[in-house]
Parts: C-alpha cells; structure tokens; sequence
C-alpha cells in the first residue's frame, strides 16, 4: 500500500501518477497497480517512470476499466503497489552512444533509463526518441534528462534513428514498432545491442503462472519475470 | 494458530484445508517470497505433462466480468525436470505436496505416472479436466466412461493417494465422482476452468488461438458451489473444492457444502497472499463461533 | 434508424434482432412507460403455464459477482388470463410477439399449447430449461432423449413457429440442438441460467429454499458465448443467443459466433431501456464499419 | 441522473443523502438508486425521506457493496435515480391520531409522513416511535415533524406502542418487528388499520421480473409496484 501524492492528467488520456513508496525501483521495472477490491480481477502492470528512495511514478494511458479506476484517484488515496518486478534495462557500461526509441505509451520507461544511463557515466550521449500518434508530451521533461530529443508524430519513429549512431538501443512501444526497429537494425548491419521491452498480457506478475509467456530463441521466458526487456534478436531474432 | 482448521483428506494430515490451486502458484518458490507458503495447508504444482511442453501461442490471458480466461495449454518443464528441480525443495517443506499431472494421450499419462511413482510425494492430482489442450485433457475428463479407462489405468499403477480433478463440462459431474469412487481414487477435486469464449471485435476474430479457453474467478463461484455441494453428497470420498474462493466466507461455504479441502486459485491474482487471509478468517470464524474444529460445519448444509 | 439490423429468423421478420428475455421484462407494459417497446426486435413473455402459479417461497433473487441468482419458480397467470389481460395488446404492438411456455409436466407442457395453438402470436418458445421447479422444467432438458419426448410431441400440435430454449445444464447442448433441428422446431435459443448454489453464512442454510437457483448476468457470458458458437456451427436452425449480454459489443460477439438473434435479460435490471442503447450501438457499429445489413457479420466467427 | 447536493454521514453507518430531482414523490415510494456501472449488477432500492420540487433525500445505513458505495460519493457527483416507485403510505384522510412506527432504518419513510400528514390536516395527531438498536439518530429533526417522537434503545419499540391509542398506525423496519407489531394489534383488538411497508428483495423495482414478489391473502402481490406498503392483515393475517 502507498499513498498517492498526486496523479494528474498530462494531456489527452496520459496521466502522470506519484506515490509514496519505499523502494528501490531500477529503469525497465515495472509494479503492478491495483486500487479497487476484486472487480476487475487482474492488477495492471504499469512501467516506473520515475522513482526515488521515498516515491515511485508512474506515466500511463487510459484504455479500458483498470487505468479509467486509476486515473480517478486523487492525491491521498492508498493504492496497492506490488512491485518493483522484472529484469529492467541493462546497466550498458562503457557504451559511449545510447538511444532510447519510444512509441506511444511506451516512452514510459525511458524516462528513468535516460536518468540512469547519465547519471552512471555523465560523458555517455544519450538521445531519446519519441513518436506519438496524437499530440507530442513531456517533451521539456525528457529534454532535461537527454542529451537530445527526437520527436515524431503521426509517423515512423523508427524512421528518424540510424542504428548504426548507436553502442546500445532500448526500445518499448507497440510490438510492431520494436519488430520494425530490430529489422531496420539488420537490414543496415547495426552493431549495437537492441534492448525490447515486452507488454504480455500478465495475471500474477511475479512467475507463477505462466500467462505472459514470451516464446524466444532461449526458449519459453516469462515477461513477468525473466523480462519485461529481452535482446531484440532473442525475440524477433527467428520468427 | 489453533488446531481447528486441522483436516484428514484421505488420510492425509492438512494442517489447514487451504490449498493452491494448480497452475496459479508455479511450484511455490515466487510465492514464498510474498509469504511463508509452509503456512498453507498445502500445495497443487502446475499441470505436469511428461516431456516439457511450450504451451499455447497467442494471447493465454482475458478478462471478464469477475472472472478471467486462461489459455496456457499445460506449459511446464516436463516431470523429470519438475523432479530434478523442485520436488524436493517442495517435499522439505512442512506442507501437502499435491503433484497435478496432465497428458496429450493415455501413455502420456501412464509413462508421467510411472515416473512420479518413483518419487515421494503427498498427493497425485490428476488432471483430466484442462479445456485448454487440443487433445488429451478435458477429452478425457466430460464422458464418464471414457474418464474410467484413464482413472482405472492411472489407479492400477498410482502407488501414491489419487485425487481425480473433475471438469465442470463434463457431461454429468456426479456419475463422474461416482465412477472415480468406484475406480478406487482416494478423492476428487472440482472445478477445473469452464469452457469459455471470447471475441476481439477490432480483430473480428476469437481472441484465443484455440477459440475457446477456461474460465475462473469469482464468476463460476455459484456454479462450482453447487457442483461441489452434488458431488460431495453423492460420494463417500473426500472433496476438495474450488472455483472461485477468494474470501474466507467462500471458503467457509465450500466446507458447509461438503468440501474436506478447498483451493484457491484466481483469487491468488488478486493479492499474492490472499490464502493467508483466508487461512486467518477461516480460524477466526471458527473461534467467534465456538467451534473447536473445522468438522463441525462440514457438509452441515 | 436504417435497415441494417432486419433479421428474419426461421421466416419471421425482425425490425431488429434484440429481444428482451423471458422472465425479466414481464408481458411488456411496464417497460412500456420507459420506452417505446415497439423499437425492439421482439419480446419473450413471462415463461406461462397452462395454470396460474405462485411460485417459489423464500428469497428470490441473490447478488453475486457480476451475476444474479434467481429462483422465481414460474410464478405466472396461467396462459388463460394471458390471453385474455394481455395478448393482444402484445399482438397490437409492431414487434415479434414470443411467448415462453413451461410446464411440470408432458400434460401440462401439451395443453398448455393447445389453449395457445387457438391464438394468435409470433414464436412460441418452449422452455425446457428452467433449473428453478422441482417438477418439470430444466429436468426435461437435460438429457437429449428425455428432451425428444416432450420437442416431439410439442411439435406435432404446435402450430406456430417453434424455437426451443435449451439450458446450459444440459449434458451435452450441441446434441440437444441437432436433436431440436431433427424433431422439426424452427430454431433454438440459448441460454436459460445456470444451475448455481448461494450459501446464507449467518443462518448456515442454502439462500434459496430449493438450495439451487438459477445463475445469470454478465458472470456466464463467456460460457453461453461459447456454447452459441458450438450450436451455431452445428445445427442449421437459426438460433438466439443470451446470456449476459449487457452492451451492443456483447450482441455483435453473439451474431459473430452465430446467433441470429439476441436476447437481453439481467441487463433490463441495470438499466431498464438498457436494450435501445443495445439497439442503437449494433446500428451505429455497422455504419462506422461500413455493413449494409447484419448479415454481413453473421456466424463469421 | 440527478446530481448530488450533499450526502453526509448520519452517525454510526447511517448516511443523509439529497439529490437534485425533478419529482412528485409521495411518502412511502421509493427510488432503485445506482452510481456505478455494471458492478454490482442491481440497483438499490431507498425510500424517500424526504422531498420537495426540486430534490429528493435518502436516509441509509451502510450494509454491504451498494450502499457503501453510495457512502462514498460526494456533493457533485451524478447518481441514477430510477423513481419514485410504489404505492406509498395511504393518505388516511379523516384520521385523527396516526401512529408511526420505525425500527432501524425502517424510520426512513415515516420523516416525509410525518410531515405528509401533518401538512394535510393539521388538527391530526402524528405520534412517530423510533427503536434503535445503537445511537439513536435524528431525533431533533423527527420532533419538527411530528407531536410526540418516543424512541426506544436496544428494547423493543412495539412494547412503547398501544395501538388502541391511535385511528391507523404505519410501520416500517424489520419484518419480525413488523410482525409483533401486527400481532400485538391483534391480541389489544385495535380497529386502527396497520399500514406495513415491505422490503423484499428487488431486481427490476418496475413490476417486470415476479422476484420481489409477496404472498398475502389477496394473491401474489409486486412489493416494487403494489406495495411496499400492505395492510399488515393481508400480508401476516393467515401466516
Ligand atoms: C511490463 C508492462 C509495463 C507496462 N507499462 C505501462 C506504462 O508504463 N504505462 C501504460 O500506460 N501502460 C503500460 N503497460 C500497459 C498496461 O498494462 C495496459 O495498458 C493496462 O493494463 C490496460 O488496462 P485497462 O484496464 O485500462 O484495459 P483493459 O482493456 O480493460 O484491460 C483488460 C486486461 O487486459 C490487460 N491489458 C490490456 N492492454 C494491455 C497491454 N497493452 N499490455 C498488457 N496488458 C494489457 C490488462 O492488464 C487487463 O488484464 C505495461 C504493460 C506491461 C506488461
Ligand atoms: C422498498 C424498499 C425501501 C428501502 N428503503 C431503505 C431506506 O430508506 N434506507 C435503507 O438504508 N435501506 C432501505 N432498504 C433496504 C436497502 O435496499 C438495502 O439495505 C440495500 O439494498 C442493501 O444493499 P447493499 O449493497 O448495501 O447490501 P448487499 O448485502 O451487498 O446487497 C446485496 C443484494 O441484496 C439486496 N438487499 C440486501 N439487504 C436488503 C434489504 N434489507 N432489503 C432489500 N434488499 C436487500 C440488495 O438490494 C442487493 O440486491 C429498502 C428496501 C426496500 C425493498
Ligand atoms: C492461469 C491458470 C492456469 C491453470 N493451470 C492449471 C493446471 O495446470 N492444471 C489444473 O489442473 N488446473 C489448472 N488451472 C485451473 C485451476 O487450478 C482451478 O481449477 C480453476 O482456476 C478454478 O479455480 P479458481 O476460480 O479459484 O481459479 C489453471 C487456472 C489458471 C487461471
Ligand atoms: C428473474 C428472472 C426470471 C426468469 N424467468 C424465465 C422464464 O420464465 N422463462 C425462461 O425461459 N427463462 C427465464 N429466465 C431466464 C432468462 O430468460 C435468460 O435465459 C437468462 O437470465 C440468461 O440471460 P441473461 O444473462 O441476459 O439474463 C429468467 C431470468 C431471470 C433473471
Ligand atoms: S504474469 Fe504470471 S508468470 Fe508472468
Ligand atoms: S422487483 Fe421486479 S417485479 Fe418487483
């Protein structure tokens, strides 16, 4: 249980969520958000955004019923916060050239990964992608913690990157788009590492059920646990 | 904790009658980081299939209204890697090491039994009754004489305590608990998941690649209740029930409609360590009430 | 509104293929005062018996997670003050009059059907799956050869388009449908409720009188989705589908799994002209998506 | 939908709620109320307490789900108001000493009747007995109302009553109460008639679904549509 500091609409359906939370949440995890008893049954898995020793944030998107319940809660109600869960996006030590590729609702986690990639090494470039179907947002925020900030709306953000600029790429966005990346980085011979960070459909979120199985080249991994961010090539690599 | 919730299921000494129910608990190791999992009364491994098995494509989970759809399709290591892996960690400890066990044909069944019966364990659940496999599985589990082949085959060689777990598609329940009692199973557990649909309007398609999947939660309580209340008063051997507890009053329900033994299952999705909850309203129903054992209300309705 | 939504069902023309279901929107006049009941498709009275009936003692109805239990027990007029109070003005109004017919037993069934061969009316729906009568009702319905017995005979004197309603206890619903095809009926719908069991923890008895009841709402709606699918795609009567459709996206995942008409019952008691939102979103759904007629989306699931 | 004006707590789980709304509610009638979607699937059915052109008010006691939820709103917030159903108190014109008798929140109806009455002759004597198992509540607000307001507390309030005191006695709370009230009448051979207001479980609150259905001595009768009030004879009179 956290208290919920604020939780206020950044524009459109995305909302922006703080909470109270001890925790030590790494870039790439995620928790799982539940504020209401039994009806509907499933948590929803929501990406750290943000997150320090006293709080964590959360950017999401209103779809159906669950993010709907959470975006109407207001600063001072409890949530249940399971989490943090997953692997996160590796630490990418010694890479001098990072590019973190967002779509949608996916720019998320990408946020605390600039943080972090920066804050390990301030001589790293780390330029961040973002393309947006409707109107662009958080773009000064994402500036503060970039080195640069690739805006793309209403087309291809995959279309703006040249892989080989890159030592590492992190991607989360629709699978399309992150299977889109991962081909344009084999088509042009990227060297660089594609990082994936995965959206299964998820029931326990800590391993015990099998639901968000992903199946890869290493074999069946579960998002929930082995993932949410797996090597591009371990997952598109042979479809 | 009292003695009150302590339980005999075939024999077997529960120290409560709250179990996890197959697949929904892995094999314990996640969940006993939330809890201390040797406060449960006992344990259903995921559904075991001989050889490994990659499990269904496509999307395996759904939700409806207080209930969800799962098409996972027995993915699991195989028995020799459950072995190899898990089954002693889980035998060490201090719970029911219930082992549920699933085939594609009768020799599947018969070789994963084979293997199990070289190694200890508490209870054998057998799986009969999972809509999500396209062949084997629930085929096995909705016309009582064909269940009996399998039961009675499994029976002959099982040297371990039988549990059948029942479908509730099955043509009739209760002439399928009744056979399994004839057969010589030790007991049965009901409901599996009951065969569901679900449809993508964007797509215009079924949103599971097998059409159909199981359906659990909240939902099918009613129904499995009933099921559970039929069954346990047409058999003389013991019932674990389940489908849809997710409070100790459902719980409760379930022990006065004739349950030995309940599990839970979805209700594990909700909160990773709901079974506590109900372990600790169960035992405080027990107390406020003046009853010294659980066997007081059981099967009183 | 446009045409886009005329169904004809076994040659009855529907303006729209929503109905409101039996049992849940009485003989139609009180919903009347909600809304024009002539912009529905059609209505299925109250399930009549040849003589009036009480119905059941005790509690009727019990809430449970997205789902209601009812047990109301055919309590009706009787098909004589039918007749009289209220079939013509059904009659009078522009939409498919269906009317529900009972019984405790084959005499009751077959006279029943005498006094309404004597009438006027659309449909006559043969409910042999009411799980809330001790005699009679589901218990007809479950077994298809019992079933035959009571279609057949009904069939031979039966001169008005017969459909029957098929109940989800059934042991096995597609055969029961091939058997209805087979003895002549005009179409099958599905389904009544689900036979369900409520618990009073306070007075540790069943809720219900008759300890089950019947299950329906939002709860069974992927089960009874699941079973139009298996009937749609095996009998080549048309069939209405229901159970726990609540908004126009259950409608269409019904006509997509075949139904060629649905079936609004729980819903009417969430918001009693929860059908013409019903009704308008199926209309707006084919605009946007550019289908001249229903027929376009039907069964192609 | 009416929109809410204030919705405050009583004492113990006893909450005061009015509504913006159009109505003609008489005393006795009742709304099926619902702020919530399709979870739980029934509408709650709450007498009117009190009502003018333009509002109307509840007074509820938290049970489970439904009301607690209705707890929970706040001024603003949009509630369905399906009504007003049912029959309603009789208009007793001609009576001289009327009698109200309440249990619990079965004292709900019997604020608007008392006023009801009152306001229709003001010569008659309306006397309102209130038994509470906790708190008593509203006391100050039934004394504006009524002449004498007797209040009972963890007794039984049918003990406070003579019924040949009185030319009609109305009653709503728990049916055993209910019960004892009719049979005490029956036992001092009161000739004033006994008005009891039935709560029997609701689905369509229209008259439309027989669950709420009530076996008297004239017949099957819809508590939603004919009732909730009865005369105590035809509902206990050949039990
Ligand atoms: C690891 C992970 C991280 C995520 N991070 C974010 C984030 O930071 N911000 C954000 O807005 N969204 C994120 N998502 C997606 C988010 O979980 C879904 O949008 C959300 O669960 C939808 O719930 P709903 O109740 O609004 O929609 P409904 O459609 O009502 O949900 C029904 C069910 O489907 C599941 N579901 C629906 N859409 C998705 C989806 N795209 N991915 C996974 N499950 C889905 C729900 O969890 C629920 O179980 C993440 C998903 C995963 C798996
Ligand atoms: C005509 C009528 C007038 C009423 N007036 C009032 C009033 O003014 N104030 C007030 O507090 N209560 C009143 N009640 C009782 C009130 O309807 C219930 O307390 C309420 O529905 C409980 O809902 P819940 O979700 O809190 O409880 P839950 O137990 O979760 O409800 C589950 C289901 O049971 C039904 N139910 C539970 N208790 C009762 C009950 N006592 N009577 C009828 N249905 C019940 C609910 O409506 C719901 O369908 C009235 C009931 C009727 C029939
Ligand atoms: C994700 C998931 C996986 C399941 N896997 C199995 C399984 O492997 N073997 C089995 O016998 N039952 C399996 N079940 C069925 C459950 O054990 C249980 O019978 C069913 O879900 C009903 O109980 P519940 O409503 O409490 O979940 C599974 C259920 C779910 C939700
Ligand atoms: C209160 C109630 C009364 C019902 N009475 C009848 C009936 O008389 N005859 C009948 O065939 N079905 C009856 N039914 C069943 C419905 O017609 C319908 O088959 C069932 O409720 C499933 O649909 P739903 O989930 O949309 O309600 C009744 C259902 C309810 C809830
Ligand atoms: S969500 Fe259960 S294993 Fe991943
Ligand atoms: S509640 Fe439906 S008839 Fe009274």
């Amino acid at each position: 249980m956290g208290k919920i500091l604020s939780n206020q609409k950044v524009d459109q359906d995305f909302f922006l969520m703080k909470a109270e939370q001890d925790n030590d949440a790494r870039m790439g995890q995620f928790y799982m958000l539940r504020a209401w008893d039994t009806y509907p049954v499933l948590s929803r898995p929501i990406s750290v955004f943000d997150a320090d020793e006293k709080s964590v944030s959360f950017l999401y998107k209103v779809i159906g019923k669950g993010t709907k319940l959470l975006s109407e809660l207001e600063a001072g109600a409890e949530i249940t916060l399971d989490g943090p869960h997953g692997n996160g996006f590796p630490e990418l030590a010694g890479k001098k050239k990072i590019a973190l590729v967002g779509g949608g609702v996916g720019i998320a986690p990408l946020f605390l990964a600039a943080k972090t990639y920066k804050a390990a090494d301030p001589e790293v470039q780390v330029d961040v992608y973002l393309g947006f179907s409707g109107e662009p947002i958080l773009i000064e925020e994402y500036k503060a913690v970039a080195d640069n900030v690739i805006v793309n709306v209403g087309g291809f953000v995959t279309d703006d990157i040249n892989p080989c600029d890159y030592d590492a790429i992190c991607t989360c966005g629709p699978g399309i788009m992150m299977k889109v990346l991962y081909e344009k980085c084999q088509k042009v011979g990227a060297t660089a590492p594609l990082y994936v960070s995965m959206e299964n459909r998820m029931a326990c979120g800590i391993g015990a059920c099998l639901v968000c199985t992903c199946k890869t080249s290493g074999g069946n991994k579960k998002v929930c646990k082995d993932g949410p961010v797996f090597l591009g090539s371990e997952v598109f690599g042979n479809e | 904790m009292s003695s009150r919730l302590k339980t005999t299921f075939a024999g077997v000494e529960f120290k409560n009658p709250v179990v996890l129910a197959s697949g929904t608990c892995g094999f314990g190791r996640e969940l006993n980081e939330y809890f201390d999992i040797e406060r449960l009364g006992g344990l259903c491994s995921k559904g075991l299939l001989e050889h490994p098995h990659g499990g269904n494509d496509g999307i395996r989970i759904w939700e409806t209204p207080s209930g969800i759809m799962n098409s996972v399709g027995l993915e699991n290591p195989g028995v020799d890697a459950f072995i190899e892996k898990d089954l002693d960690w889980i035998n060490q400890k201090n719970l029911v090491n219930i082992v549920n066990l699933g085939g594609h044909s009768i020799e599947d069944y018969l070789k994963g039994m084979e293997k199990l019966n070289q190694v200890d364990l508490d209870i054998l659940e057998l799986n009969i009754s999972c809509p999500n496999v396209k062949s084997g599985g629930m085929n096995f589990g909705t016309k009582t004489e064909v269940a009996r082949e399998i039961v009675r085959k499994i029976r002959e060689i099982c040297r371990h305590k039988l549990v059948v777990k029942l479908s509730p598609n099955a043509e009739d329940i209760v002439s399928l608990a009744k056979m399994c009692e004839e057969e010589g199973a030790d007991g049965v557990s009901l409901t599996n998941t009951f065969l569901a649909m679900a449809i993508d309007l964007q797509k215009k398609k079924p949103v599971f690649n097998n059409t159909y999947a199981g359906l659990s939660g909240p939902a099918i309580k009613p129904i499995a209740l009933r099921m559970v209340h039929q069954v346990s008063h047409a058999v003389n051997i013991p019932v674990m029930g389940l489908g849809g507890i997710t409070t100790w009053q459902d719980a409760i329900e379930f022990i006065m409609a004739g349950a030995t033994v309940i599990q839970v299952g979805t209700a594990t999705f909700m909160k990773p360590d709901i079974s506590m909850d109900i372990i600790d309203g169960m035992e405080k129903y027990l107390e406020d009430n003046g009853y010294e054992s659980i066997e007081e209300i059981r099967g009183i309705i």
